[in-house]
């Protein structure tokens, strides 16, 4: 199945978003830590966009398009397409351990809690691709 | 869907902070303007209670963070207490933080308090 | 060997009081008068924590139903939470305690006290 | 093994006594579990014994005695020796579930918590034997 969202560039989106995918997750039965690592990765790499990604002029006026899709494997796919300035989170510094910056968390937990993430520049686009599975406990 | 903070205070200069739902982009300012509310002067160990804590992003991270640095700044502490797995995740995750500032438990944190306070006294 | 007791207060009337130790029959009198010094008015609420109370014989059965009593008089509640196994095991032989007042959990006790609110608002 | 106590009719007597019941089990390696029962129960049985056996003029001036012995069995036994007025707690009644007094539960744990309990009037002394073995949990 292929579900498809469009999410303004504003922070309210961003959580019905994770509040949708959430109940859709809940939806087909994947587990709370599964559904927790999904809803967390995307309020990161949403908020991201919607703070660093558009000019603070056009908050509430550009789209964010997510879609989800789960194979027969129970595999779930979700890409993140936005139109903001380029930015690959997977070429982005690591923070290293003696970094006293109070923030810089959001891009170590996408490398975590996926199995699999891709980038790409696509025309005008930021094109973010992630893979996730259950895992074992 | 949102943060409770309660803030509880003994009369011996304990402070107590029990965070119930999601602390997240959406509810991280009301935590950063509590939490300013709490006198270090007054409370200089303020113990963070996320027992009831279901959910945290970065952005509450990063505002534990900027409490623990604004109580350490004034001389006193701030602990997190009673992580549930979800939160404990996120930590694991954050390796740079220190272990001498999460406790599973109580016990725990009191047996820490206590060294600490053999050693400066 | 001993009962410390730290009483938490919220500017919001809430009152928590946590049992660490003993509540005996040498310890009793002294959580007699500190939780007397709850005013009920202010603190309709008391919630005493036992998280960390490891060993309840009947002399402090006694105390804390006075407490309870004295609650309820007042047009309050006392309500106990966190029951370790020890102490479990002494309210399981004392039959007569209402299930209403001791919870397993801080969400068990919110659920119960949510559910009262709704029934008297 | 047999260990003979010999205490003052006054409560830290008691306390100082459950302290060291309380070691002398651990070291014969008993559970938690039947260390906290036998500590609950003597509690109970010697504060009672202090606070209504003996006149308050006397206290402190008289001698409670404890037997404890532990058989190859491990099964425990603890026999409590005063001679105070008479009182066979097995004969006293049984608090009813509507019962409103706060107190009255120093009985009923006594009840629940051993295996099997006996009273004797021998003389001036009340005897009051009770046994215990570990419990499954
Ligand atoms: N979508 C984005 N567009 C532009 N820059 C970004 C984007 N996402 C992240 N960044 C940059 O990468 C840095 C690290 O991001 P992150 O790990 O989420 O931590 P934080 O947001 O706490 O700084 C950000 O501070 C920002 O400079
Ligand atoms: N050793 C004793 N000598 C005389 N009376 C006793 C003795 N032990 C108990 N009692 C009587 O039995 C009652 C019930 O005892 P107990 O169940 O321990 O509850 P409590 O001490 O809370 O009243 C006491 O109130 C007292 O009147």
């Amino acid at each position: 199945m292929t579900e498809r969202f469009v999410l303004r560039n504003q922070l309210p989106e961003v959580e019905s978003f994770q509040r949708r995918l959430e109940a859709l997750l809940r939806g087909y039965a994947f587990s709370d830590d599964l559904i927790h690592d999904l809803s967390l990765i995307s309020e990161e790499m949403l908020v991201n966009i919607v703070h660093y990604g558009y000019p603070e002029s056009e908050a509430g006026e550009r789209e964010i398009k997510v879609v989800l899709a789960i194979d027969e494997a129970r595999r779930i796919c979700l890409e993140i397409r936005d139109d903001a300035i380029p930015f690959n989170p997977l070429a982005a510094e690591e923070r290293d351990i003696d970094d006293d910056r109070l923030g810089g968390w959001g891009i170590p937990m996408l490398k975590t809690l996926t199995d699999h993430v891709e980038y790409a520049r696509v025309g005008s686009e930021n094109v973010l691709t992630l893979e996730r599975s259950e895992r074992d406990s | 869907m949102s943060l409770e903070i309660e803030i509880y205070k003994s009369d011996d200069g304990k402070c107590k902070v029990e965070l119930i739902g999601r602390l997240d982009t959406n509810t991280a300012p009301d935590f950063d303007t509590k939490i300013a509310t709490v006198e270090h002067a007054e409370f200089p160990i303020q113990v963070v209670d996320l027992a009831r804590l279901e959910y945290l992003s970065s952005a509450g991270v990063r505002s534990l963070f900027k409490a623990r640095k604004a109580a350490s700044d004034a001389g006193g502490q701030l602990l997190l207490v009673h992580p549930q797995p979800q939160v404990k995740k996120v930590f694991d995750i954050i390796k740079a933080l220190p272990s001498t500032s999460v406790f599973e438990s109580q016990e725990e944190m009191d047996r820490y308090l206590d060294a600490m306070q053999r050693k400066s006294g």
